[in-house]
C-alpha cells in the first residue's frame, strides 16, 4: 500500500478539527493514511492519543517551539520532512484558510501538483485523481497531477463518514528550526460556541435567513426553527451585510458551501451566488413572500408566504409531532 | 474630440463609471423614496457632484474637468436610465458652461466654485417651458431667460411657487422675479441665449433617451419572464413587434443626441437643427417606448407599486419640457422651408 | 512604501457561469468579464495606505488576455499609479503553478515592500496563489485578513493584520517585504471619479510576455481529466400560504423522514 | 473616428477627391430626368460603369488584391454620399459588386474568383439575384427550384420571381435545392447561372406602379456545371445568409439621397401655401427628423464598426429607411392631392406620374430583402433575446 500523508490541523487550544475524518477517509481510498502533526514541545503523547479516534493508526509528530507562534511554517516543514522520509503518493490537507496556506507552500517546496478543494479521490493506475464540485455542484470535474506527487486540499464534510477508532502509534519527526520570514501569531482566540448547534460546514440540516428577516432580533426566528430541527444556522450575504448575523454563517459563493440533507431558506431570494453554496442540498425548502424569487426554481417545496406567520406555525407543528 | 456618435472611449468610460455608481447608490428603493417624499436627495446630489459630474464641462482653470459635451452625453443618458431625481443636467450641461463662457468675472467668481463643487444647486428656465423650472424651489442659483436674454440670479433674487409635475420626484416651480432685480449685473453676455438653448435641448434629449432605455429594458425583461398560455409572452409575434418598434425608435434617437452634443461642442452650422432633431426624436421614442412598455407589462404596469411608472412619468415630463415634439418639428419644417438655396442650417455641405 | 496589488478579471458573478466541457476551465465567453470584486477591495486597501501616506505608490499587476486591460484601467481610475499586464496567449488556461511562477517572476523585476491580493477569486476559489507567491519569493505571508494596519511608519515597521477564519480569531504580525491577502470584510472599493477616469488613460501600463520574464518551459502541474455537468434542479411543489402552509410543510418533512 | 465629421485629413481629402472626380467625369445629361429611359439607357449605364472602373471607383470597398481599394465603411459611405449628392445614376451592377463579388471572395475557389471577379468589376457581366420563389418569400428556405446532379452538371427546373434586372443580366446568383431529402436549410446550394443557357426564359412582371423592373425567371432542364457552385454543395444556406447581411447592411444608401426629396416636399409645401400651416410644417419637420435620424444611425453604425463592435443594426437599417421612404412619398401624395390639376406641371414636380410611381415603389421596399415584419422578428430575437415563437 502506498502512503498518504494527512496533515492534522489543531485549534489554538489543541483540539483536532473534526474535518480530519474526511481527510482520513479520502486517504484510505488510495492508500494508507499517515498523520503528520506539529505540537509544542512535550505535547506529543496527548495529541497522539486523540488521533486514534479518527482512524489514524500511524502518526508522525514534530515538536517545535514555534507552534502557536509562527503561522504556517512549522506544519509546512513537518510535511516536507515527512514527505522526504516516507515518499507518499499524496499529501492531504484540510481546505481551510490555514490549510490552504500550508498546501500552497508545501506544493512549491516539493514541486508537487496541487489539487484544490477536492470532494473525492481515487487512483487510476499510478495517477491520483481528485474530484471537485464546481459552481455549487453544477459541475463535477476530475483532475490529476499525473506523475508528480499530489498535494490536495480536502473539503471538510465531503465524506460524511464516521471513522472507526484505532490505537494510534506515534514516531517523532525531526524538523529544523532555521528561520525563514514568517508571520507571527500574537493573539489567537477560538470562537465561543454559542449553542449546541451543529457546525454549519458539516451540518446535516441547515436553516438560513435572508434580508427579509428584517433585523438581528428577527433572526431569532431562524434560530428557533434551526433548534427545533436540530439544524445549523446559515444566512445569505444580504443578511450578513445588513448586520443581522456574523459573517461565519454566510452560505454561498463567498461564504461556506454546504451540502446538507435538508436546507431551509427563509426570506432568501436565491441570488446565483447564494445558490452556488447550497444547491447540492438533498432537499431544499423555501419560504418567501415574493413568488418570483429565484429560490423557488430549485426548491423541492416552496411556500409563498410571510416567514413571520409561516415559521412560528411550523415550529409549533414540528414540536407537536415530535 | 471626435466622438460625435458617442462611441468615443472617454464618453463610454465616464458613462460606465456613472452607471456603476448608480447601480450601487441609486437602487429602486432610493428612486422610490424620492417619489414618496418628493424632497431632493441632497446626499445623492453631493455624491454625484463629488464624482466630478457638475464640473465636467467647466475648464480645468476654474476647477472643472474640461471635457466636451460629446464626452458627457452618454453619462447624461445614464442619469435618465438610473431614475435619479436630481437637477444635474441643468446644472452641469447648461448653467456651469454658460456662466463660464458668458459670465462676467464677478459672476464667474461668485457662482462657479459652489456649483462645480456641488455645494450649490442650479435651476434653469431655459427652454424648459415658460417661467417654470425643475427644482427651482430647492435651487441656490437660477438661470433665467427673459426677453431673449439670460440672467443669473442667486436665491435672494427670485421666489418660487410650486406647480404640478407629472413626475412627483421632479418638482416644478414657477419662478417670479421683481423687474428691478434684472440689470446689467445679472445679465450674461450676448450669445448666451442661443448657446444655452442648444445645450438644454441636447442634454434633455440624452436624458430622455436614458429614460426610454430603462423602460425598454424593463419591458424586454418582463416579456422574457412573464408567461401566459404556458409560454413567455415575448415569444408572441404581436408582442415582439411592439417591442421591436420601440427599440428602433429608441436606438435611432440616441445617436441624434450624441450628434447634437458634438455639433454644440464644435459650433457646427446645423447645431440648432441637430438639437431639434434630437429632442423631437427623443420625445417620439419616449412616447413609443412608454406605450409599448405599458402595453407589454399589462395590468402590473398600471399599478403604483410597479416601478415602471417612475420612468414613464419622467419620460412624459421630459417629452413636453425643453420644447415639445411639435415645437421642434415645426422649427425643423421652417428651417427646411427657408433652406431652399442650400444653406448649412439643416444639412451642411449639401 | 511601494505596494503591488494583484488584480484579476473574472466572469461577472451575476450571470450564469459555465465550464467549458472540453477543458474544464471557466467558459469566459458566456458572461461579461469584470474586475473581481475582491481585487477592487485589494486596490482599495492599497489606496487607503496611499491616502494616509502620499509617498506610497500603488502598482497593479494582472495576468490575462487583452481584455484584462479594462480591469487595470478600472484600478488606475480609482487612483493606482501604474500597472503591469502580463499578456501572453501561451498563458491562456494556466494552472496555479504556472500562474504563481509567472507572477513571481514579474514581481522580481521591480522593488516592492508589500503585495496585496484578494483571498480568493470568484471564479477560481483556490485561494492559494498569495501563499504560493510568498513561498516562491521567500517572504512572509498572511492570508485571509479582515483588516490590517501598518505600525511604526513606512520604514522598519510591521504590518499587523486580523483574521477570523475556521472558528479562530487571530492577530498576525509580519515585516516587509511580504504578501498579504484580504477578505471581503475589508472596506468596499471607492468609485472612480471622473477625474480618475480621465487620468487613467495617461498612466503607464507595462505589457510583458512570458518570454520577457525569461520563462519558456511552462507546463501545467495539473490537468483536467473529465468534466460532467449535473442536470439542473427542478422546481418541486409550490404553495401559497393560506394559513395551512405550516402543516403542509410539516407533512412534507414527515414524508421525507426529516421529522 | 466617425465618418461624417471629417476631422482627419484622410477622410476630408477623400471627399474632395470623390467630389472632384464625379464633377469632372459624370456626363451632365445623365443626371437629368428621363436620361435613363429608352433603348439607349442600358448602353449608357454600362458606359458609366466602365468610366467608374477606369477611374478606380468601381468597387472601392473590395480588397486591393481583387482590384478594389480596400476601403472601410466610412470611406465607402462618403463615396455614396457624394455619388448621391451629384445625382449620379443608380449602379447597374449592384448585385455583382455588393453581393456576388464579396461572396466569391469569402466562399469561392481561386478559379472561380479569376473567372468572375474582374468581369464584375469591369461591368462586363451584369448580375441578378435568384433567391425568391413564388412559395418562398420571407420563408426563403422553402425554395423548391430543383437542381439534380448528372455527372458534372446540374439539371435545373423551377421558377424564380421578383428578380431585379433579369431582363438584361448576364448571370444569376441563384439558390437551388440540391437535396430534397435533407432538412430544408441543409439541402440548398448557391449556384452561378449563365442567363444565356438554353432553357431559361424571363418574363417581366408588370408591377402596380406600371413598371417592369422585376421579372419571373423560368428554368426548364437548364444545364449548369457543378463547378459553378459557391461553397460546398448543400451548404448554400450559410453562403446566402452572409450575402443577405451584406444586402441589408450599411453602405448602400446614404441620407443624401433623401435630401432632394425633402426639398421637393418643401417646395410643394410652399407652393400650396401649406407652409403657413403649422400642421404642414410639422409634417415636413417630421421628414427632416427622419432623414437626420437615418444619417446619425448610419454614422453611429460606422463609428461602432470601426471600433470593432459591428452590431445588429443591419436590421434596423433596412427597416428604418424603407419606412421613412414610404412615409416621405405618402406626404407628397397628400400634398399632390390638392394639386391634381397641376399633375403635369414640371415646374412644381417632375411629373405627378413619376412621383406616383415612386410612391408605389416605396411600398415595395417594405417587402423586399426580408419583409419589415421579418426584420422586427430578427430585432426581437437576435438583438433583444426574446424567445422564438413556437411554430
Amino acid at each position: 500500500m502506498t502512503t498518504v500523508l494527512v496533515s492534522i490541523e489543531l485549534t489554538p487550544s489543541g483540539d483536532v478539527r473534526p474535518g480530519l475524518a474526511d481527510l482520513v477517509a479520502h486517504a484510505r481510498s488510495i492508500g494508507s493514511p499517515v498523520g503528520v502533526v506539529t505540537v509544542a514541545p512535550g505535547d506529543s503523547a496527548s495529541v497522539t492519543e486523540r488521533l486514534g479516534a479518527f482512524g489514524l493508526a500511524e502518526v508522525l509528530v514534530a515538536e517545535s517551539a514555534a507552534v502557536g507562534a509562527a503561522d504556517a511554517e512549522p506544519r509546512v516543514r513537518a510535511l516536507v520532512a515527512a514527505a522526504a522520509a516516507r515518499n507518499p503518493t499524496a499529501v492531504l490537507i484540510a481546505n481551510t484558510v490555514r490549510g490552504r496556506d500550508v498546501a500552497a507552500r508545501v506544493a512549491v517546496r516539493l514541486d508537487a501538483g496541487l489539487l484544490l478543494d477536492i470532494v473525492g479521490l481515487h487512483a487510476e493506475g499510478k495517477r491520483v485523481v481528485g474530484e471537485h464540485s464546481v459552481f455549487g455542484g453544477a459541475y463535477l470535474t476530475a483532475s490529476t497531477a499525473g506523475d508528480r506527487m499530489t498535494v490536495a486540499t480536502v473539503r471538510e464534510g465531503s465524506t460524511g463518514e464516521q471513522p472507526s477508532p484505532v490505537t494510534a502509534s506515534a514516531s517523532a519527526l525531526e524538523i529544523d528550526d532555521t528561520t525563514v520570514p514568517t508571520a507571527v501569531i500574537t493573539e489567537a482566540t477560538e470562537h465561543a460556541r454559542r449553542s449546541e448547534r451543529p457546525e454549519l460546514r458539516t451540518a446535516e440540516r441547515v436553516v438560513s435567513g435572508g434580508r427579509a428577516v428584517g433585523s438581528a432580533e428577527g433572526f431569532e426566528l431562524v434560530e428557533r426553527l434551526a433548534d427545533a430541527l436540530g439544524a445549523a444556522v446559515g444566512a445569505s450575504r444580504a443578511a450578513v451585510d445588513a448586520g443581522y448575523i456574523s459573517q461565519d454563517h454566510q452560505v454561498g459563493q463567498t461564504g461556506v458551501s454546504v451540502s446538507p440533507e435538508l436546507y431551509i431558506a427563509l426570506g432568501i431570494s436565491g441570488a446565483i451566488q447564494h445558490r452556488a453554496g447550497m444547491q447540492t442540498a438533498k432537499t431544499i425548502v423555501a419560504v418567501n413572500k415574493d413568488e418570483t424569487a429565484p429560490i423557488f426554481e430549485i426548491a423541492d417545496f416552496g411556500v409563498v408566504g410571510d416567514i413571520f406567520t409561516v415559521v412560528p406555525a411550523l415550529i409549533a407543528e414540528v414540536e407537536a409531532r415530535r | 474630440m471626435t466622438g460625435s456618435y458617442g462611441a468615443d472611449e472617454t464618453s463610454v468610460e465616464l458613462a460606465t463609471g456613472l452607471r456603476e455608481f448608480f447601480n450601487e447608490h441609486c437602487g429602486l428603493d432610493r428612486v422610490r423614496a424620492a417619489w414618496s417624499d418628493g424632497s431632493l436627495d441632497l446626499a445623492l446630489w453631493g455624491e454625484v457632484a463629488a464624482l466630478g459630474f457638475t464640473g465636467a464641462l467647466a475648464s480645468e482653470e476654474v476647477g472643472g474637468l474640461g471635457v466636451q459635451p460629446e464626452d458627457l452625453v452618454l453619462a447624461i443618458e445614464e442619469i435618465g436610465y438610473s431614475g435619479a431625481s436630481l437637477p444635474l443636467v441643468d446644472t452641469a450641461a447648461v448653467v456651469v458652461p454658460i456662466i463660464e463662457r458668458y459670465g462676467s468675472a464677478e459672476q464667474r467668481a461668485s457662482f462657479l466654485p459652489g456649483l462645480i463643487s456641488g455645494e450649490r444647486i442650479a435651476a434653469s428656465t431655459v427652454m424648459f417651458g415658460g417661467d417654470r423650472a425643475m427644482f427651482a424651489a430647492e435651487a441656490d442659483v437660477l438661470l433665467l431667460e427673459r426677453d431673449d436674454c439670460l440672467h443669473l440670479l442667486d436665491r435672494r433674487q427670485f421666489s418660487t411657487v410650486e406647480v404640478h409635475s407629472p413626475d412627483p420626484a421632479s418638482r416644478l416651480a414657477r419662478v417670479s422675479v421683481e423687474s428691478s432685480v434684472l440689470s446689467d449685473a445679472t445679465r450674461l453676455a450676448a450669445g448666451a441665449t442661443d448657446d444655452a438653448r442648444g445645450r438644454a435641448v441636447w442634454a434633455a434629449s440624452a436624458l430622455l433617451n436614458g429614460v426610454s432605455r430603462r423602460m425598454l429594458e424593463m419591458t424586454v425583461d418582463h416579456a422574457k419572464t412573464r408567461e401566459q398560455f404556458g409560454r413567455a409572452i415575448g415569444s408572441f409575434q404581436a408582442v415582439k413587434h411592439l417591442i421591436a418598434d420601440a427599440w428602433v425608435a429608441m436606438e435611432s434617437s440616441r445617436p441624434c443626441a450624441w450628434y447634437a452634443a458634438h455639433a454644440c461642442s464644435q459650433g457646427l452650422a446645423d447645431a440648432a437643427a441637430a438639437a431639434s432633431v434630437a429632442k423631437a426624436s427623443a420625445s417620439d421614442a419616449a412616447r413609443v417606448v412608454g406605450d409599448s412598455a405599458l402595453q407589454v407589462h399589462g395590468g402590473i404596469g398600471f399599478t403604483w407599486e410597479h416601478p415602471l411608472h417612475f420612468w414613464m412619468k419622467r419620460g412624459k415630463l421630459l417629452e413636453h419640457a425643453y420644447g415639445s415634439r411639435g415645437f421642434h418639428l415645426r422649427s425643423l419644417g421652417a428651417a427646411m422651408r427657408d433652406d431652399q438655396q442650400g444653406s448649412d442650417a439643416v444639412f451642411p455641405g449639401l | 512604501m511601494k505596494i503591488i496589488t494583484l488584480v484579476k478579471q473574472v466572469p461577472d458573478t451575476w450571470s450564469e457561469r459555465r465550464l467549458d466541457p472540453e477543458t474544464g476551465r471557466v467558459d469566459r465567453a458566456v458572461s461579461e468579464a469584470v474586475i473581481d470584486e475582491i481585487s477592487e477591495r485589494a486596490i482599495e486597501a492599497a489606496l487607503a495606505l496611499k491616502d494616509a501616506d502620499k509617498s506610497t505608490t500603488v502598482t497593479l499587476l494582472t495576468m490575462g488576455p487583452a481584455g484584462a486591460l479594462d480591469a487595470l484601467r478600472k484600478g488606475l481610475s480609482m487612483g493606482a499609479d501604474d500597472a503591469v499586464h502580463i499578456r501572453d496567449d501561451a498563458l491562456q488556461g494556466a494552472d496555479v503553478t504556472i500562474t504563481s511562477r509567472v507572477i513571481a517572476a514579474a514581481l522580481l523585476r521591480r522593488p516592492w515592500d508589500l503585495v496585496i491580493a484578494g483571498n480568493e477569486s470568484t471564479d477560481g476559489r483556490g485561494g492559494v496563489l498569495p501563499a504560493m507567491l510568498a513561498e516562491r519569493l521567500g517572504v512572509a505571508s498572511a492570508t485571509g485578513l479582515d483588516s490590517f494596519e501598518l505600525t511604526g511608519g513606512a520604514a522598519g515597521g510591521d504590518l499587523v493584520g486580523r483574521r477570523s477564519a475556521d472558528g479562530v480569531d487571530e492577530v498576525l504580525r509580519l515585516g516587509f517585504p511580504s504578501v498579504v491577502s484580504i477578505t471581503e470584510r475589508m472596506p468596499d472599493a471607492r468609485f472612480p471619479n471622473f477625474r480618475g477616469i480621465l487620468g487613467a488613460k495617461k498612466k503607464p501600463v507595462e505589457v510583458l510576455t512570458a518570454a520577457d520574464l525569461g520563462l519558456t518551459d511552462l507546463h501545467p502541474a495539473v490537468s483536467v481529466v473529465s468534466v460532467a455537468e449535473r442536470p439542473p434542479r427542478q422546481a418541486g411543489t409550490r404553495i401559497i400560504d393560506d394559513g395551512s402552509a405550516a402543516a403542509a410543510l410539516a407533512d412534507f418533512f414527515a414524508s421525507r423522514r426529516l421529522i | 473616428m466617425s465618418a461624417l465629421t471629417e476631422t482627419t485629413l484622410d477622410v476630408a481629402t477623400w471627399r474632395d477627391e470623390v467630389r472632384g472626380w464625379l464633377k469632372a467625369h459624370l456626363p451632365a445629361d445623365l443626371t437629368e430626368p428621363g436620361a435613363l429611359t429608352g433603348p439607349e439607357a442600358l448602353h449608357r449605364r454600362r458606359a458609366w460603369e466602365r468610366e467608374l472602373y477606369d477611374g478606380g471607383y468601381a468597387a472601392i470597398h473590395w480588397p486591393k488584391e481583387y482590384g478594389g481599394r480596400g476601403m472601410g465603411a466610412a470611406h465607402r459611405m462618403i463615396f455614396q454620399e457624394e455619388y448621391e449628392r451629384i445625382g449620379a445614376p443608380p449602379r447597374l451592377n449592384i448585385q455583382g459588386l455588393m453581393l456576388v463579388g464579396p461572396t466569391l471572395m469569402e466562399h469561392g475557389t481561386d478559379a472561380q474568383r479569376q473567372r468572375w471577379l474582374d468581369a464584375i468589376l469591369r461591368c462586363e457581366q451584369v448580375w441578378c439575384q435568384g433567391f425568391s420563389e413564388p412559395d418562398a418569400g420571407s420563408d426563403l428556405a422553402s425554395l423548391r427550384t430543383a437542381a439534380r446532379i448528372e455527372g458534372d452538371r446540374y439539371i435545373i427546373n423551377g421558377q424564380k420571381i421578383w428578380t431585379s434586372g433579369a431582363t438584361y443580366a448576364d448571370w444569376m446568383f441563384a439558390l437551388v435545392r440540391t437535396n430534397p431529402e435533407a432538412p430544408k436549410h441543409r439541402g440548398i446550394s448557391a449556384v452561378l447561372i449563365d442567363m444565356r443557357t438554353p432553357g431559361i426564359s424571363v418574363r417581366p412582371i408588370r408591377q402596380i406602379n406600371g413598371r417592369g423592373t422585376f421579372s419571373e425567371v423560368f428554368f426548364d432542364n437548364v444545364e449548369v456545371p457543378v463547378a459553378n457552385t459557391i461553397g460546398a454543395v448543400d451548404d448554400g444556406w450559410n453562403v446566402a445568409m452572409g450575402a443577405l447581411l451584406l444586402e441589408r447592411g450599411i453602405g448602400r444608401r446614404s441620407y443624401v439621397k433623401y435630401v432632394p426629396l425633402l426639398r421637393t416636399l418643401s417646395s410643394l409645401t410652399t407652393s400650396t401655401g401649406a407652409g403657413r400651416d403649422g400642421a404642414a410644417l410639422e409634417e415636413l419637420g417630421t421628414h427632416v427628423m427622419q432623414v437626420s435620424k437615418y444619417r446619425h444611425h448610419v454614422g453611429r453604425t460606422l463609428a461602432e464598426s470601426s471600433n470593432g463592435a459591428f452590431g445588429p443594426e443591419a436590421s434596423l437599417n433596412k427597416l428604418f429607411w424603407s419606412e421613412m421612404e414610404a412615409a416621405l412619398y405618402e406626404s407628397g401624395m397628400k400634398l399632390l392631392n390638392d394639386l391634381s390639376a397641376l399633375s403635369d406641371d414640371s415646374a412644381v414636380l417632375d411629373g405627378y406620374g413619376r412621383w406616383e410611381a415612386e410612391y408605389w415603389h416605396a411600398r415595395a421596399t417594405r417587402i423586399f430583402a426580408g419583409s419589415n415584419q421579418i426584420q422586427k422578428n430578427i430585432i426581437a430575437e437576435r438583438v433583444l433575446g426574446l424567445p422564438k415563437e413556437k411554430r
